[in-house]
């Protein structure tokens, strides 16, 4: 007797499917979410994987996914649209009238990596958390399935084991190991239950039980399967927790003018990032008529803090690269104890300058090292932070 | 460098000596003061690509390399760097670097003599996809006609001239990067199999992927303004919104606006994280330049842009255009 | 199929809708002395003044065809006869250079026309209007690069 | 949101008859901003612009949209109008309802759909109109001319008779240009020295005229109204106010050299007057040839001349002239024949050009008007000319036809006759034009009465056979070889731009044709004016003329200049370019489309620099804003915010 990630108390519950009925498992999760629920999973297109609705469940082939990492763009935007209509506007003051757009299809994002389907918990914590939910991602995230597909490979972007997880680790609503040419399914919250339940409710299948955590053994303990990247041996959970003082020296470190001497001020990191959720909102006019939408909106971005009037708070890129990667690996956690970076590699691997969010967690270790050894040694904390890099 | 993935067909030992030549060159650079900074590249994973390097010690010349890992594009650092460095600051950079750098200095955003530019010999670029597998060289490059340094250019020394014969030689195209290297879209224009709604419906798909994420104008060494009009309010040409029409405008700004100044350095399509064939684009429009207003490597920045003079003969729109493709519908 | 001068008489199904952008000093005049000397076109165009074509940037072409318009029509004085001496030849190159870009991106060349009329030729632009209306009527309204909400 | 008032015109039944002008001020007032719509019979007429003045009182309007005839009528009318109401005349927009609308469709229906439309277009940019300004700039009450030919004298005098002073510049010691050293004029015979010189010394004697001989233009700097030329007077080494042109030194000066008055046919002393009635009438030391300046001894003219003028030490003077206008006259030179090798040109000494001709012929000229071979001063028998020399000729020559060539070869050929009935003349010419007032009389009086030979066709080769001249041509009327034996060949040499003339023009920013000659403004309507604000064009400079059409020329010039000077201040343009300098990169793409030269990059500080336009020079075309990439330039009365309003509300 376990807790589901959802909290919910269960039995658990698992199931032995042969890869080739991948179709009946996207059915059975389409029917668990939703009569009008649309199905999205991996496709790749011009060579590149990709997030696409999938119109035929049973054109569907796990073993392709064996040669794909991962998608070049997170899966976000399904539940987290770029461009999502607030409301739109009809006439002219005082005569005017609002609509507001009705709530999104239902969702089963199936062949998630745990990177991302963690990526999706961590959105919640900042969106969901707190006095005032996010209303759209709300509602489309509690009607979205999530069906998460362990890795068999890596590349040299992952780095889901610095970020703490790993290539198996249980995510999403629904766990899938590959084993050959069998897909050992564990129900993880109510919804992945559900699933099961539907699926054996079409046809009789075989529980996994231990072979579930066999696989897992197996693939944690397969070669490949250690971040070779520049992330390799480094473990961010052992940031401290974020008290001021260490804050304030990794603040105040010297080094985040030079790391970020590279960047070019672009958003793509946060755009390819799964976790980075920030968004803008502007009006769009055609007369008397308009919507207000919001928009993905990054932190590097030069005008991201520019105020009207044109103050802006960090006009250095050395402060908006702080933010972003204190706010991945620091704040957040300080928050909601979880770190903002689930090692995905996206950023990393597409970052036109090349930078590397492992260079700057390296830098932060050093950081908070320094500060517990100042501490040990009883001299003086660093005290004011520098001043900021302009 | 880790995990490099040396691409098929490169001379490994004309690349050590290069290396050896540009690391000598900043070295002694630095120590006679001659510059406050050398801008080039160093190994950073994955896969050991070349990233910029900001060298500023000659202790720290060591660790510049050369070769096709050096993806990113340097020259568009001097932007900055030269605002920032007490001192001249060198590029040592392949051909698109230094056309890049003379891009800011016909633009008179970089001033002639805040900048040294140090020319090595170059044999294409990889594709970042691709490095894991040894390697491919972009598109752009095959087309490159800069690889091999042009003596007698003011401004402009070279590194490794003795070198780049056997460069010259060296096969571009690596292991299993065919389909990599491979021309995405041909010319459009009426007759052509992607002339009208081909070839919308081509452009449609890629735009429907544009993440609007900048990355292409950050890396342009053509879209050097310091406040760009594709983030203006005010007028509001483009609206964040990624609806397709606002992609079609976001675009179509951008080739406009760098039509006769695009240097063919391959950037942008480098850059973008959703694969647009930017460069195609791009080099329609150098290809229509030379055609219509007979300007020859519209790509190197000269006295004048292509749309900043006029010839009284000009093509005229009101006339059957020379070919294909152009001139107004009469 | 063909508009009837004066867009009375049969009314088309489709008529298309013309933005043009007449400088100050040729075209505008032009279109004024159609209208002094009682010339008829089709109804189907809007005429925003400018004071030269050189004054028009390439993406307004895009910018009407995203807003509504299903041809764009930039006239300017003939070249050589600029008021300003050189600005319709700066034009000319960009909006040559901007109907080829249109096309690379797989727009129809015959939505965006550029054409020179004097003060003089009000004949002319009635004609530029009719041709123009004439073979829009062809091409069909333009859905390319369009904003369905204008 | 701005008050917006509408105002509908139904010009009689010019537009209310094809729209329906009721459905037109119905739809008006529902369109954002407008707070007032009212339709007039004639809104131009006396009460329709009392109505428009009332109403911006009554409803404190804040902008003005006038639906009616076309903006290039009654503009002006309606911002009167409006400013009369104490509203800034710019805050206008006219709506064109009727050159653009009921003029021009048949169909109540469709006519009254576009006029709607129209007035919207109107509506929503009149929204975003702005207060514009027109500031003022002060212009200095003088001219300065450049070039002391006939074309430079006539502009001096015009504009210092209508009492503005002028500084008159001249590159040589004496004013007079080329028709100082012309012997007759076409089509009047009359002496050119006979009414040249009566101007030149007006000129000189009037108060109003500084003449500035032996002198050159160094810099321009500055704007219309306000230019400030720097003129650098070459040192004479004779002090002119002493100097009473007595002639002594050049009696006794022992340093012979070719004079240049007489194109090398005649000789000149190191210190001379170019001519008997040179103006300034003053000595000049040519310092390359004088014994003193080149072995350090001699002094003759020292020891002779009485008046004790002369001053070896002399040097160069700089002067800054304030002006607020300029006249360019710099004129023309003569296309040097030796171009065409087949015709021996500088290779035999007695084939010469039109120009020496003049000096040949001439009273005062080396022969004292005798005409003789310069080879060996014997009379000519037969003498050969050849027109077109460098005209219409884009293989060797230039494409342009020469204007005078036609005319003066008649003249010179009459002349020549005239003095000696036995020589035989021949003219070897394209096609005779003789288009204007009596010079078709005058060409066939030289064919007919005169018994000149004229002979249709182009010349082969001229060379030299036992001592005479053999000038191999085809007669293309007659179809057959056309060989004269002359003693003399006379080479009617094409005119093209003097030297320097394209520098100058740079300086003056103004532009130039591949031929060097400066471009007008325009070529119909503004023949004696340039793109540079200010600055104007005389005679020759602007491509070649005979001396009528040079002094009406330059009359032109004149008057425009008059005119411009008269003025307290001149009023800029409202709606000019603006560039912002937060938003500007000073990449400077803007610079070279600008036709006024008005853009200028300003340091902006911390290694910025941005564009700066000068709006005294700036003529609102708004080039430079097409050519800017990010929108930092902007022109007053046409911004991008005023005009995509206009595209986005052109259906909706």
């Amino acid at each position: 007797m376990t807790t589901a990630r959802d909290g919910s108390p269960r039995r658990r519950h698992t199931g032995n499917l042969s890869s080739d009925r991948l179709g009946a498992l996207a059915r059975a999760a389409l029917a668990v979410a939703g009569p009008d629920a649309v199905l999205w999973a991996p496709r790749q297109a011009a060579q590149r994987w990709a997030w696409e609705p999938i119109t035929s469940p049973d054109d569907l082939d796990p073993r392709t996914w064996r040669r794909m990492v991962n998608t070049r763009i997170s899966p976000k935007g399904i539940l987290l649209p770029q461009t999502q209509e607030v409301f739109s506007w009809q006439g002219r003051t005082p005569k005017i009238a609002l609509d507001v757009p009705p709530p999104p299809q239902p969702a089963v994002i199936l062949g998630l990596r745990p990177c991302d389907a963690v990526a999706f918990d961590r959105l919640d914590e900042a969106l969901l958390v707190g006095e005032w939910p996010d209303v759209a991602y709300a509602r489309a995230r509690s009607r979205a399935v999530l069906v998460t597909f362990a890795c068999e490979s890596m590349s040299p972007e992952c780095m889901c084991e610095a970020a703490g997880l790993s290539p198996t680790t249980p995510s999403g609503d629904l766990l899938v190991l590959p084993a050959g040419e069998s897909l050992l399914l564990e129900a993880l919250t109510a919804k992945g239950e559900a699933v099961l339940a539907e699926l054996e409710g079409r046809e009789p299948m075989p529980e996994a039980g231990s072979l579930v955590d066999a696989r897992r053994e197996e693939l944690a303990g397969a070669a490949g399967h250690h971040a070779p990247g520049l992330a390799a041996g480094q473990d961010w959970t052992r940031l401290p927790p974020a008290d001021p003082e260490t804050v304030l020296a990794m603040f105040g470190m010297p080094g985040w003018e030079e790391l970020a001497r590279p960047c070019l001020s672009c958003g793509l990191c946060a755009f390819v990032c799964p976790t980075c959720h920030c968004f803008a909102l502007t009006d769009e006019p055609r007369g008397d008529t308009g919507r207000r939408v919001r928009t993905w909106d990054s932190c590097g971005l030069t005008d991201f803090m520019r105020a009207a009037g044109g103050h802006d708070p960090r006009p250095a890129k050395a402060q908006r690269m702080r933010q972003r990667f204190l706010h991945k690996l620091v704040y957040h956690r300080a928050a909601h104890g979880s770190l903002m970076c689930t090692g995905c590699g996206r950023c990393a691997a597409g970052c036109p300058a090349g930078l590397h969010i492992a260079t700057a967690a390296k830098m932060l270790l050093a950081a908070a090292e320094q500060v517990a050894q100042d501490a040990l040694s009883g001299c003086a904390a660093p005290g004011r932070p520098q001043e900021d890099p302009q | 460098m880790p995990d490099a993935g040396q691409p098929v067909g490169y001379p490994a030992e004309v690349l050590r000596d290069l290396q050896q030549l540009v690391r000598d060159c900043a070295r002694s650079l630095l120590e006679q003061g001659e510059v406050g900074m050398v801008i080039g590249h160093r190994a950073a994973a994955p896969y050991g690509r070349g990233v910029p390097a900001f060298v500023t010690e000659p202790g720290e010349a060591g660790q510049l390399m050369v070769g096709p890992q050096c993806q990113v594009g340097i020259g568009k650092y001097l932007l900055d760097q030269t605002r920032a460095t007490r001192g001249r600051v060198a590029v040592i950079g392949r051909g698109c670097d230094i056309l890049a750098a003379r891009r800011l200095i016909a633009d008179n955003r970089v001033a002639p003599d805040q900048v040294l530019l140090l020319w090595v010999p170059c044999a294409g670029r990889a594709v970042p996809e691709a490095m894991a597998k040894g390697g491919a060289v972009a598109r752009h490059c095959l087309q490159c006609d800069v690889r091999l340094p042009e003596p007698g250019q003011d401004g402009i020394e070279i590194i490794g001239a003795h070198l780049a014969g056997a460069l010259a030689s060296a096969s571009l195209v690596g292991e299993g990067c065919l389909e990599a290297t491979a021309p995405r879209i041909a010319p459009a224009g009426p007759g052509a199999d992607n002339a009208g709604d081909a070839g919308y419906e081509r452009w449609s798909g890629w735009f429907e992927h544009c993440l609007r994420c900048y990355a292409c104008r950050a890396t342009c060494p053509a879209c050097n303004c310091d406040i760009c009009v594709l983030e203006s309010r005010s007028p509001q040409w483009v609206e964040r919104s990624t609806a397709l029409p606002q992609q079609f405008m976001f675009h179509f700004i951008r080739a406009m606006d760098v039509a006769g100044r695009c240097v063919n350095c391959g950037e942008c399509e480098r850059a973008c994280p959703a694969g647009i064939p930017l460069m195609d684009l791009q080099q329609l429009v150098a290809a229509d330049i030379t055609e219509l207003f007979g300007v020859e490597r519209p790509h190197v920045p000269g006295e004048h842009e292509p749309l900043g003079i006029f010839d009284a003969r000009d093509p005229d729109p009101e006339r059957p255009a020379r070919t294909s493709g152009g001139g107004a519908l009469s | 199929m063909a508009i009837t001068s004066g867009g009375a008489g049969t009314k088309s199904a489709f008529q298309p809708r013309i933005v043009a952008f007449c400088c100050n000093w040729c075209s505008y005049a032009g279109a004024d002395l159609a209208g002094t000397t009682r010339m008829s076109y089709p109804a189907t165009v809007r005429i925003i003044r400018v004071p030269c074509s050189g004054r028009i940037h390439p993406r307004y072409v895009l910018r009407a065809l995203e807003r509504g318009a299903d041809g764009v029509l930039i006239a300017g004085c003939h070249p050589g006869d600029c008021h300003y001496s050189t600005g319709n030849y700066y034009t000319r190159r960009r909006l040559l250079l901007a109907q080829r870009l249109l096309t690379h991106l797989g727009f129809d060349q015959g939505r965006l026309w550029i054409r020179w009329i004097s003060g003089s030729e009000g004949a002319k632009f009635a004609d530029t209007i009719r041709d123009m209306s004439a073979s829009l009527q062809v091409l069909g309204p333009n859905r390319k690069g369009r904003d369905q909400r204008a | 949101m701005a008050r917006i008032g509408v105002f509908v015109c139904w010009c009689g039944s010019n537009i209310a008859g094809t729209v329906d002008i009721e459905a037109v001020t119905r739809a008006a007032a529902t369109f954002p901003g407008v707070v007032h719509v009212e339709d007039n019979r004639y809104t131009c007429s006396e009460p329709g612009q009392a109505g428009i003045r009332r109403a911006i009182e009554a409803h404190q309007l804040e902008r003005v949209v006038v639906g009616a005839c076309s903006p290039r009528l009654h503009e002006a009318t309606f911002r009167s109008a409006v400013a009369s109401a104490g509203l800034n005349p710019y805050l206008l927009q006219i709506a064109n309802l009727r050159e653009h609308c009921s003029w021009v469709h048949r169909d109540r229906e469709e006519a009254t759909a576009k006029a709607i439309d129209l007035v919207r277009m109107a509506v929503a940019r009149a929204a975003r109109l702005t207060a514009l300004e027109t500031s003022t700039v002060p212009v200095t009450k003088r001219a300065v001319v450049i070039g002391g030919g006939v074309a430079g004298i006539q502009a001096a005098l015009d504009i210092a008779r209508a009492g503005f002073p002028v500084t008159l510049v001249e590159r040589s010691p004496s004013l007079g240009g080329h028709m100082g050293q012309l012997d007759k004029t076409f089509p009047t015979l009359d002496c050119s020295a006979c009414i040249l010189t009566p101007m030149m010394v007006e000129a000189a004697a009037h108060p109003l005229i500084d003449v500035r001989a032996y002198s050159e233009v160094d810099k321009v700097e500055g704007y219309v109204g306000n230019f400030r030329v720097t003129v650098r007077s070459k040192p004479r080494s004779v002090d002119r106010a002493k100097c009473t042109g007595c002639g002594a030194c050049y009696e006794k000066c022992p340093v012979q050299v070719d004079s240049e008055y007489d194109l090398g046919l005649g000789k000149r002393r190191a210190i001379y007057v170019p001519f008997a009635q040179a103006v300034p009438n003053c000595a000049t030391i040519d310092r390359d040839h004088c014994l003193y300046y080149q072995r350090g001894r001699c002094r003759i003219c020292e020891r002779v001349c009485e008046a004790g003028a002369i001053a070896f030490d002399q040097l160069e003077e700089l002067a800054e002239i304030e002006a607020g206008a300029i006249v360019v006259a710099t004129g023309y030179d003569e296309f040097d024949p030796a171009v065409y090798g087949e015709y021996g040109a500088g290779r035999w000494p007695d084939i010469i050009t039109g120009l020496q001709f003049e000096r040949l012929v001439s009273a005062s000229g080396p022969t004292g008007g005798e005409i003789r071979r310069p080879s060996d001063g014997r009379k000519p028998e037969a003498v050969a000319f050849v027109a077109c020399v460098g005209s219409r000729d884009e293989a060797k020559g230039k494409a342009y036809c020469s204007a005078a060539c036609c005319m003066y070869v008649a003249k010179q050929a009459m002349l020549l006759r005239e003095k000696m009935p036995d020589t035989s003349v021949y003219v070897y010419y394209m096609d005779v034009r003789a288009g204007g007032k009596g010079y078709e009389e005058f060409y066939r009086r030289a064919a007919g009465q005169y018994g000149v030979n004229y002979v249709r066709g182009r010349v082969a080769r001229i060379y030299p056979s036992r001592g005479r001249l053999v000038v191999a041509g085809e007669d293309t009327l007659l179809g057959r070889r056309a060989v004269v034996e002359a003693d003399l060949v006379v080479l009617a040499a094409a005119m093209i731009p003097s030297a320097g003339a394209a520098e100058l023009a740079r300086r003056l920013s103004v532009s130039y044709d591949e031929d060097g000659f400066l471009t007008e403004a325009h070529p119909k309507l503004r023949p004696a004016e340039t793109n540079t604000r200010g600055v104007f064009l005389a005679g020759c400079c602007q491509g070649p003329k005979d001396i009528p059409a040079t002094v009406a020329h330059a009359g032109a010039a004149a008057a425009k200049v008059i005119a411009l000077l008269s003025r307290q201040h001149l009023a800029t343009e409202a709606m000019t370019a603006q560039a912002d300098p937060g938003r500007c990169s000073g990449c400077m793409s803007c610079r070279p489309v600008c036709p006024y030269g008005a853009i200028t990059a300003r340091d902006a500080g911390g290694l910025r620099s941005v564009a700066d336009v000068n709006p005294a020079m700036c003529q609102g075309c708004g080039a430079c804003v097409a050519a800017c990439r990010n929108g930092a330039m902007t022109l007053l009365g046409y911004t991008d915010e005023q005009l995509l309003a206009e595209v986005e509300s052109t259906w909706r």
